[in-house]
């Protein structure tokens, strides 16, 4: 099994989240975050003080996927984060040795 | 010169009336000595009960706009939004003042060349004999109060009218433009309109007999024209209708309609002018028709959704006070029930039904709740200002003023949604009225404050 | 008709310092005519500065609940239960001003049949003859101010009472049972205590000399058993003990804390009636006790946990103020002082060591601090407000009006108790007190209103 | 006694002025009976409008500071320390409030042994007469208002000024340190100050004919330098200047804003001691120079940085609010004006370049805003109380005046900065001043009270 | 070593958290993230305008454990996250090349 | 390809970010995150009830990076995260199998 994990725009998620719904991922995980990176940050300016904020609100998405559609996944992300503009994020592609649903106690591939 | 609360009851029967209470106020004295005191000097004496309380309804009506209606709107946009809706509103109390002072209230309150009956230019508009406050001091008086104690009274009305429009153009509108369209919207609608319903005798619409207590015309019916024209000038927001604009902070909208609900009490109250049985029954009326209303509102969500909101409550009870307004003075408290049950009702299918139906991008239900609101209210003041009806307008002929109050009303809403449109594509046209997509996006705090309203 | 004032300074004596009082203000006046006016004639006069003062009284205690208890109640529990405390406090402002238009003010102030010393069912409970304030107008005065201004007042009373025992069974209870419980609750125990105390002459309490200035008994001592009651009742919430529920936003708690602080200064300044040196020495007399009480419950937080607490100070400062009410018109600045102290020290033991020991959930102390509250300040009334004490009550003889505040606050505290575990009970029976577990685990906010609180 | 407006119009043509305005309010009565009484007569009654009046100007600036303030500051503040500083401005507000029952109001107000043009101790400082409000019920009067009401709304201000100065040494000062402090600050500094200006005939300043209508020097000098020496004493925070220290919760920084402005009516307003003209137009000018100087500090920022910010808005208000202050009740409207822009363009610079020239950490800017403000007020109010510049001074030589407000600025401020230090560098000496770094790091909150603010 | 991510619901932390602490789990870091999966979200209304909103909080626990532990970890929180109900949450297993303890440099399992 | 996971404490992040800045990574993620281990937490007190909150705010930061400059960064982030007391934190050190860059499609060692 694979994880990805996604730093996408924001205002993005809810696109990338039906797009995956109908390829038919059954769950993931979202988390807020601060990315740095090539886009720029932007200053903020307090009684004349400026600070430089260089971190940009992201959001993360964690996905648990079996190996075949991995990169189906990854392509669906890829197309609908997309805007072309810098900062539109990153996808983190990594093995899984196992995966536990709770509720269940099932273990691998069938606890996705 | 009279009060604002003669002004505005311009029936003779009322006049009367009003001479009979004032006289009894001090009829102890008179018939003491039972010597001829004229009216008028009466009239030109400082009363300190009186001065204390428009003393602090001017506060009451300061306070309804900073902190209560930028809260209100605050907690409804988006997080990062929220700065630019607050700032517009204290923005706006700083510029709308000092215009006021400038030429405000002398376009607006000075009687200069007027005549009762007389039709001409002053009858839309003041003179500019009292610009800058010029020759006006701490001794010079409005009735029983000083006239500059007037002048800050009027001013928080001046104020809080252009800030209620805000909510209609919230999380995208240029901070200048906005600027620009409150300053040029207040002298071409909100003083001329002013002075037509408050301009004492000669006064378009008070000759005509138009009765709005605490500005139902003046001030909701102006403003929700004006946002309902500007919402759609200005177009929806980014994703409207297709992503999830959720208020980010609802105890904010909560606190707010508190300090809106207690500030009315000085808007609705102040406006008779005096500390005296027109103004507890203003403020007992006001009350409930907010509580009407909040119910009304709850109620009908309570049915339809199977659940009560909190935001439903709230917008309710604000929708009851706008509607209140214009007959505050006028009205008893089954009256003040009955418009509140009626405004709640209304209201809601307007914010939401009509909104839907429509697809304009209202964003704070500006025109739902305060543009309806002060339509219902404007119109039911002919029913409930009547003496059968439990108000104080002995003499009044429903159907007559019923006739009356509609057409001040449609006339207001025409001449508003005309020149605010002008005002609007003008401001477009020159320097634009609505930021970039990209700082829509960002959000406005940011893009055009350099700021962040939270960083816990 | 009396003032309230009047009516809760029964003893003689008191009465004649009153109305030496107000001879002393019309004095100069009445000296220069030396004519003999009636003392009712003077009564029956509106006095601007009086009504100023009770409007703007009226509104700071609309205040208190709205945005004020509101706040501090919200900002206790914890996120996902904000919105259904702040709702609570909206629906009930609505809700019991409309039952006190309806029958409220009637059956807690009309005096239909009542007579010093008489008792019988009028001792107990008002008439009907001034539901929906049929025939009351904006000039029917009470005392020195319009009618309509008293029931408004009073109303402001009858919204925070039952608004006040909210946090006692908050974060579990159902809305509908909550809104038919403080209804029922206002109904039986609100209404009829009100009357017994502050009913004037005839009433049961006020008939035994029950010193009462601004609701020890009616409102704190009320709304602290109902509340314990209610939480007893209720149950704990599901994890009470076991899992941390901590205050989700004591800034929230804090500016809610500074509110109703300050609009106690109408609660307790307003029950004067009027814009005097008894409204001054109240708002004295009361700020004083909150800040000694703050300082005494910091002080014993301090030396017990190492630490002082803006949680501790804060309420500290609201059992002062609840403990002051009842004393707040008939005592001086160093009983004001002395009922501090110790009320900060008695409630910061019945709200911790007390509640710990009997285990019950009495989520944001509303026994502890304003029932004990009101309790401690019911019987120092007798102390303190004997001239030796500061007081201004000259013939008081402290033992027996000891006596006379005991069995009154036990009276009361019995009945309360009685009637609301019954009306509980039905509820309880009929649609049920409680969310389920399920709800209760999700919050009320979303289970029972759809909304979220924030959405940064 | 004299009322508190008649001791700082200390100029004789003033007095003449205020006496011919109070004459003109009782005239008709007085005509009509043509009788000789008393000017005394007349002072020693109770005017329930200006009762009415002084009540909700204590209660108002008792809102100034909770929760005003303190949200005013605490939204400045990070996350960590947001409840330190909302619970320094309610815990001064009780120790304040006792200490001005004990000898405060005592020290400042009694006039025991004091003449017109006598130097000696009684011009520095009052007698004890007063300590505990000794003597002093409900009917004694100040002016014609219970002097009890006079010891409340002064009470008020004497918890501000120490108030103010919180901000100058947020998020590093030791709790008890702040408490003594204050306290022996209160006694030290302020009482002195407040007696020599406002102390009547015989008082320091009075005597000198310096003018301060509501505490430009009483309030905001000492409060302004007190924090100045503060912050320059205990040093900068952790990290200033290294790290970001931004603003945790504009949205209640702004919320204040609005509190404080609202406030600010009772500070200024209320210093009138009456409902009349005066307070009329201070409340005017108040709000003018507010307003202008938002919009000025706005511009500049908008100038400089391309973008207005709300932070700026709000802090130049606060500014025009500060320096107006011992204005407010000498001045016009233009001089209203005139004060806002300048005070907010001198604000600006004291806050931005000065402070960042110097390098000292004044946390919340209570120097470059409070005491720059009152600086520039105390100055101005020579040029623009004169009769020439729209002021109600008749016979002002501003010249001279201005040297005299120039003398009582510098002699309050080195004073102030004086034992300021001294007291500053004692209790760092004995108990110590700061926290330690790691208790600063982890933030006051936890470490020195042991509570979190937010829990969402 | 293992990394050990499991998603539960929030109200189930303590539990786990100290069942781990008794297994002598030494350390752990928690995060407050939000969940889609077959658990259904909720509606919210605001003025009549009905918005589906699908994610729910639940908080993520991330834990480094040498490998022998691993599986006692996984039964820990099985077992005390578990309700039975729909969403009680995933366990993800994936491999950790390193682990360095900032305060002393060290590595490996010694860092744990 | 590694990914860097560390925790460290909230007010070293701008040394530490700058200090990666500098050796020239180009991208990391942040996300706010509540720390349990040997540092000890803190008792809060509220009416007297005293609650024993374990959970420390720390920082997590995520980088991806090519395996050779891996030590590299664990080693600036130990060097700038230091304080030599009990809570500095962890870095987890894992493979990354790919990484996507969303604005370009660009894949593998490319997309850092
Ligand atoms: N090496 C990295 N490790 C972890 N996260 C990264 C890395 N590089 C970029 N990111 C994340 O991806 C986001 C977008 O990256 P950025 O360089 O701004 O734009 P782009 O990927 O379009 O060139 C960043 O804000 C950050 O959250
Ligand atoms: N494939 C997945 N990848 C990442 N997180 C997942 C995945 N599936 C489920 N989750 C997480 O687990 C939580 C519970 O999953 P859900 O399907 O609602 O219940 P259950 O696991 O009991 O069937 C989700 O809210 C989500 O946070
Ligand atoms: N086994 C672990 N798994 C995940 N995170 C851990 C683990 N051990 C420690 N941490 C994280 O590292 C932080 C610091 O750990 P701690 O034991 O307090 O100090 P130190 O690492 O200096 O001994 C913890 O707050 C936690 O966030």
């Amino acid at each position: 099994m694979k994880k990805i994990e996604a730093i996408i725009k924001p205002f993005r998620l809810d696109a990338v989240k039906d797009a995956l719904a109908e390829i038919g991922v059954a769950g993931m995980t979202v988390s807020e975050v601060k990315g740095f990176g090539r886009q720029k940050g932007h200053t903020e300016v307090y009684r004349g003080s400026e600070y430089q904020v260089d971190f940009l609100p992201k959001v993360k998405l964690d996905i648990a996927i079996d190996d075949e559609r991995a990169a189906e996944v990854v392509a669906a992300i890829t197309k609908e984060a997309h805007t072309g503009k810098l900062g539109d994020g990153k996808i983190f592609v990594s093995d899984l040795i196992n995966v536990i649903r709770i509720r269940t106690g099932e273990e691998g591939p069938d606890a996705l | 010169m009279e009060t604002h609360a003669t002004r505005s009851k311009t029936i003779p029967t009322t006049r009367f009336k009003l001479a009979l209470k004032s006289l009894q106020v001090f009829l102890p004295v008179f018939l003491m000595f039972a010597k001829a005191t004229s009216a008028h000097a009466a009239d030109a004496t400082l009363d300190s009960g009186d001065t204390a309380w428009m003393l602090i309804s001017t506060a009451l009506v300061l306070f309804m706009t900073i902190p209560g209606l930028a809260l209100f709107y605050g907690g409804l946009v988006r997080t990062k939004n929220v700065l630019s809706v607050l700032m517009q509103c204290l923005a706006l109390t700083a510029l709308m003042s000092v215009l006021w002072l400038v030429f405000g209230y002398s376009a607006a309150f000075d009687s200069t060349g007027m005549e009762v009956g007389k039709v001409g230019l002053h009858s839309f508009i003041g003179g500019c004999s009292k610009a800058f406050l010029l020759g006006i001091t701490g001794d010079t008086l409005t009735g029983n109060i000083p006239e500059v104690l007037f002048f800050a009274f009027q001013m928080t009305f001046a104020i809080i009218t252009p800030a209620l429009i805000v909510g209609a153009f919230a999380e995208r509108m240029k901070f200048s433009a906005m600027l620009w369209f409150s300053s040029l919207w207040l002298i071409l609608v909100y003083l001329p309109i002013c002075h037509m319903v408050w301009g004492g005798d000669g006064a378009f619409f008070a000759d005509k007999g138009v009765l709005d207590f605490a500005g139902g015309i003046v001030v909701h019916i102006t403003a929700g024209i004006a946002a309902l024209v500007a919402c759609i000038v200005i177009g929806p927001r980014e994703g409207y209708q297709t992503t999830a604009m959720i208020p980010h902070n609802l105890t904010m909208t909560l606190t707010g309609t508190g300090m809106l609900w207690v500030g009315w009490f000085g808007f609705n109250g102040g406006s008779a002018l005096a500390a005296n049985g027109d103004a507890a029954m203003a403020i007992t009326v006001t009350h409930l028709s907010a509580s009407a209303a909040g119910l009304t509102w709850m109620g009908i969500e309570w049915i339809i959704h199977q659940k009560p909101s909190a935001l439903g409550l709230a917008t309710g009870a604000v929708a009851g006070l706008a509607a209140v307004t214009p007959a505050s003075g006028f009205i008893g408290p089954i009256g003040g029930l009955c418009i509140g049950i009626v405004s709640g009702a209304v209201c809601f299918l307007a914010s939401t039904s009509l909104k839907r139906k429509f697809g304009y991008d209202d964003s704070l239900d500006v025109f739902g709740v305060h543009g309806v609101g002060g339509f219902v209210g404007t119109l039911l003041v002919a029913v409930f200002a009547a003496e059968s009806f439990g108000g104080n307008q002995g003499s009044l002929n429903i159907g007559s003023q019923f006739g009356t109050q509609l057409c001040a009303a449609v006339v207001t809403a025409v001449y508003t949604g005309l020149v605010s449109y002008i005002l609007l594509k003008g401001i477009d046209k020159t320097i634009g009225l609505r930021v970039t997509a990209q700082d829509e996006n960002q959000g406005l705090d940011l893009a055009l404050h350099e700021e962040t309203g939270y960083r816990y």
